[in-house]
């Protein structure tokens, strides 16, 4: 018997969450118009000048993604709790740190489907161009998700388990995340709109840098809330 | 040298609370003694602050704020280092003592910095005009405090002491990561709007009275943390102690 | 004779209640424990304990002769746990629960193996339909399926007939029985003391999370 | 390799790359990039490029241009390269009340966009308010500082 290696493992985790979602698709259908509504909500908010809303529009995509992300991430856990899964997939055992990496792949692919789905909303709620630089675009998206995923699978995992779970989370999460969505509207800004001070590079490497710091804190961290004392 | 006086603060801190707890024989009377010096030192503070400093040259009087509301905020970034500290000694080796002393050291902290905020707060109105602005200090100092109202709250609502411990040292390494990117990145995103004070931007009298206020500070953290250290650990020992190796009689039965 | 189980003076807590305490006693290789005890009484948390899927508050726990929490990676892939709660994926169907497991244990040929399980133990007709419909007793016999694809040193079996059918309660004594012969330390937690006492060779009785000598 | 060994090899390396990451935020040169601006006669000089776009602008408030509105809510004013008479300068409409700070011949960066018309129209002025508490008769009363070039060189 070979044991998967942790990145082997990491797989296992990440097509298990993709073959839950996919076989009940409730999590992303909710999360869809969840995050519609949002953003159906900031246009009625904010009157229907478009200059205003157009300018704007990066940061009600990512307030929108955020908000979508909490009941996400916290859906991520409660089918780990069910039945104490995640207990199971320790024991079997799966090394925690291989049920992280997973977890937040998986985390971060569904709220990036979301965040394309929720671009051509955008541009007709905001009237934003998407077709000025769309590449830098999906990257902007993919980093973002990835630097919310990674300390909302910590937080989630600490909250699936504690009293008031529905505040918990986000209590915790938001402040950590006001510096990845300072940048990640930035960055997306400049995607939608001329940079001619070309700023959208410096933005992106901050992103990364936001990730990495993320992933690898959590990944240290994730072996200690996974595991009951 | 401006970058590791703070280090050697948090150092003498430190050194001043394991001591205090270490050693039972001057738990009875050094923390009333410290405090007693703080108490002293803050009435000096008034006089040294309102009458003696000079007024500053845009502000006038209302500058003076400063002599408070800095040491404040420093005493919160103090506490919240104590308190990873703590979080990373409880990772790598469980104790209920580096435990107390997180939930003590942050519990401390955001009294500070809430009050330090507070007081920005209140001297951006007349400075500024306004009593809350899109400023980088205020915003990472405010996020800073969020983050550890989030660790209080999560303590408050685990009830089993191993997993209190376990994570909210997780929350506790999480929120101190993101206070430099924090910082970095709102300065970053509004940009230009100040750049740190040094010694050598402020008038010596100010900087004096400065670090007098800040000393004054140092006093009130220290009793704070070791009166709320002994708080926390008298609650834990009512729960840590051993079952007894016989079943009371009235178990049994 | 090497030990199954060794608990040194173990104690656990939730909160401000001691579920277990000062617990000591010791199992040799290969002999069942009958675990006995009214609800509440902290039967499933030294089940959990042993599982390493908790560890003791004070005290020490070796299993097969590894610490239960110092040692515990070398230790979990020995020890197998049947529960109330059944560690599956409700969205999954039993197949797929079962081939998740066979893929992280590395077992060879995994859909074979899976089918054959799931022959074994009755589920093959609704071995595509998701955990979430299944009843009370085709759970049980699932996680089953995940303790003998585990093939475990020490089995750990938490009320096991609980929720069965007759036959299954028949089919349950056989596989007790033969994972003994196979060298398998069972731990049998049951209110059925008669019938926990036939499969087992020592028993022990919990009040309170105390040992005492039953009544 | 035992796996203790291997377990430890791979924190060390995910703390590492913490360490270097937030190193690279700190001290490397991502954040000098942002708050990068443009001097009037650096956006003039664009030509077409900067019209339209979100950019940013830094100067100095060119002493005696500034003038408010009749309700003091809003104002226009000049930001030039520098106090050298004559510098390239631009007209910036305010929609922002400025922080106190503001006062003629202080540095300010203002972001906003550029129209052919030559017009800056901006709804965040940021005043180059700087770190120095001083007591009314200390070394630089009453004259300004060009702070904003001394904050670009922090």
């Amino acid at each position: 018997m070979k044991r998967p290696s942790l990145l082997g493992a990491a797989w296992l985790v990440l097509k298990k969450d993709w073959q839950i979602e996919w076989r009940t698709r409730a999590r992303l259908t909710a999360i869809i118009f969840f995050s519609l509504a949002t953003l159906l909500l900031f246009s009625f908010a904010m009157g229907p000048d478009i200059v205003t809303l157009r300018a704007h529009a990066p940061g009600y995509l990512w307030l929108g993604l955020l908000f979508a992300s909490v009941l996400s991430l916290g859906e991520s856990f409660r089918v780990e709790a069910e039945n104490q899964a995640l207990t199971g997939l320790v024991l079997t055992p799966v090394e925690p740190r291989a049920i992280f990496i997973g977890k937040v792949l998986g985390n971060a692919s569904l709220l990036f489907v979301l965040s394309l789905v929720l671009l051509p909303v955008a541009v007709a709620l905001y009237d934003v161009d998407l077709g000025r630089d769309p590449l830098s675009l999906v990257l902007v998206l993919f980093l973002g998700c990835v630097g919310i995923s990674a300390p909302g699978t910590v937080y989630s995992a600490i909250s699936a388990n504690a009293r008031a779970r529905d505040v918990m989370l986000p209590l915790l999460l938001f402040p950590v995340l006001v510096p990845l969505l300072l940048a990640a509207v930035s960055a997306t800004k400049f995607t939608l709109q001329p940079d001619p001070q070309e700023q959208l590079g410096s933005w992106l490497k901050l992103l990364t840098a936001f990730d990495l710091i993320y992933l690898s804190v959590g990944f240290l961290l994730f072996p200690k809330v996974a595991e009951e004392d | 040298m401006t970058p590791i006086l703070p280090l050697v603060v948090l150092a003498l801190v430190v050194a001043a609370i394991v001591g205090h707890v270490a050693v039972p024989a001057v738990r009875p009377w050094a923390w009333k003694a410290v405090g007693a010096l703080g108490a002293a030192m803050l009435v000096s503070l008034w006089y040294f602050g309102l009458y003696w400093a000079p007024p500053e040259q845009f502000m006038s009087d209302v500058g003076r704020i400063l002599y408070v509301h800095v040491p404040h905020v420093w005493m919160a970034l103090l506490a919240f280092t104590l308190n990873v500290g703590c979080a990373v000694a409880y990772l790598m080796k469980k104790s209920w003592v580096t435990d107390a002393l997180a939930e003590s050291a942050a519990e401390v902290g955001v009294y500070f910095g809430a009050v330090g905020v507070m007081m920005g707060s209140i001297w951006a109105r007349p400075t500024w005009g306004v009593w809350w602005d899109w400023d980088p200090r205020l915003i990472s100092t405010t996020v800073m405090l969020l983050a550890y109202v989030g660790y209080l709250a999560l303590r408050s609502f685990t009830e089993d002491p191993e997993r209190r411990a376990t994570w909210s040292a997780a929350a506790a390494i999480l929120s101190y990561v993101s206070l430099p990117i924090v910082w970095f990145s709102v300065r970053w995103w509004n940009s230009l709007h100040q750049v740190q004070s040094n010694p050598s931007t402020v008038d010596k009298p100010m900087v004096a009275v400065l670090r007098w206020g800040a000393v004054t500070m140092l006093c009130f953290l220290f009793v704070f943390i070791v009166k709320r250290y002994e708080i926390a650990r008298s609650r834990q020992t009512a729960a840590m102690e051993l079952p007894p190796l016989e079943a009371p009689r009235a178990e049994v039965a | 004779m090497a030990l199954a189980l060794e608990a040194l003076d173990i104690s656990k807590r939730f909160g401000a209640r001691w579920a277990l305490s000062r617990l000591s006693f010791t199992l040799e290789a290969g002999r069942s424990l009958l675990l006995t005890g009214h609800n509440g009484s902290g039967k499933t948390t030294l089940l959990r304990l042993i599982a390493t899927a908790s560890f003791p508050t004070a005290g020490v726990l070796k299993v097969m002769g590894y610490h239960s929490q110092d040692e515990r990676e070398a230790l979990r892939p020995l020890v197998g746990l049947v529960s109330h709660a059944s560690f599956h994926y409700e969205d999954l169907s039993a197949a797929q629960n079962l081939t998740l497991t066979a893929k992280f244990l590395g077992v060879e040929q995994p859909a074979s193996v899976v089918t054959g399980l799931l022959d074994r133990m009755g589920l093959v007709a609704r071995a595509d339909s998701p955990v979430r419909q299944f009843s009370a007793g085709m759970r049980k016999r699932l996680a089953i399926a995940r303790l003998l694809m585990r093939a475990p040193k020490v089995a750990l079996l938490d009320e096991p007939f609980g929720e069965l059918d007759p036959a299954g309660i028949a089919q349950m004594e056989g596989l007790i029985q033969e994972l003994q012969r196979q060298g398998t330390s069972v731990v049998l937690a049951t209110h059925l003391v008669e019938q926990g006492q036939r499969l087992t060779h020592e028993r022990l009785h919990l009040e309170g999370g105390r040992k005492v000598t039953p009544v | 390799m035992k796996p203790e060994t291997r377990n430890r090899l791979i924190a060390i390396g995910a703390l590492l790359v913490a360490a270097s990451a937030l190193g690279w935020i700190a001290f490397g040169s991502i954040g000098e990039n942002l708050v990068y601006y443009w001097k009037p006669g650096e956006m003039i000089a664009q030509g077409d490029k900067a019209y339209g776009a979100t950019i940013r602008l830094g100067g100095i408030v060119v002493p005696g241009s500034v003038v408010w509105n009749a309700e003091h809510t809003s104002l226009t004013f000049d930001v030039a390269d520098s106090h050298t008479p004559g510098a390239p300068k631009v007209k910036v409409a305010s929609g922002m009340t400025p922080p106190q700070m503001f006062r003629e011949g202080i540095g300010v960066v203002v972001e906003g966009t550029y129209s052919a018309s030559g017009t800056f129209t901006t709804n965040r002025l940021m005043v180059n308010h700087s770190n120095e508490y001083r007591a009314p008769d200390g070394g630089m009363s009453g004259e300004w500082k060009d702070t904003v070039s001394q904050a670009d060189t922090k």
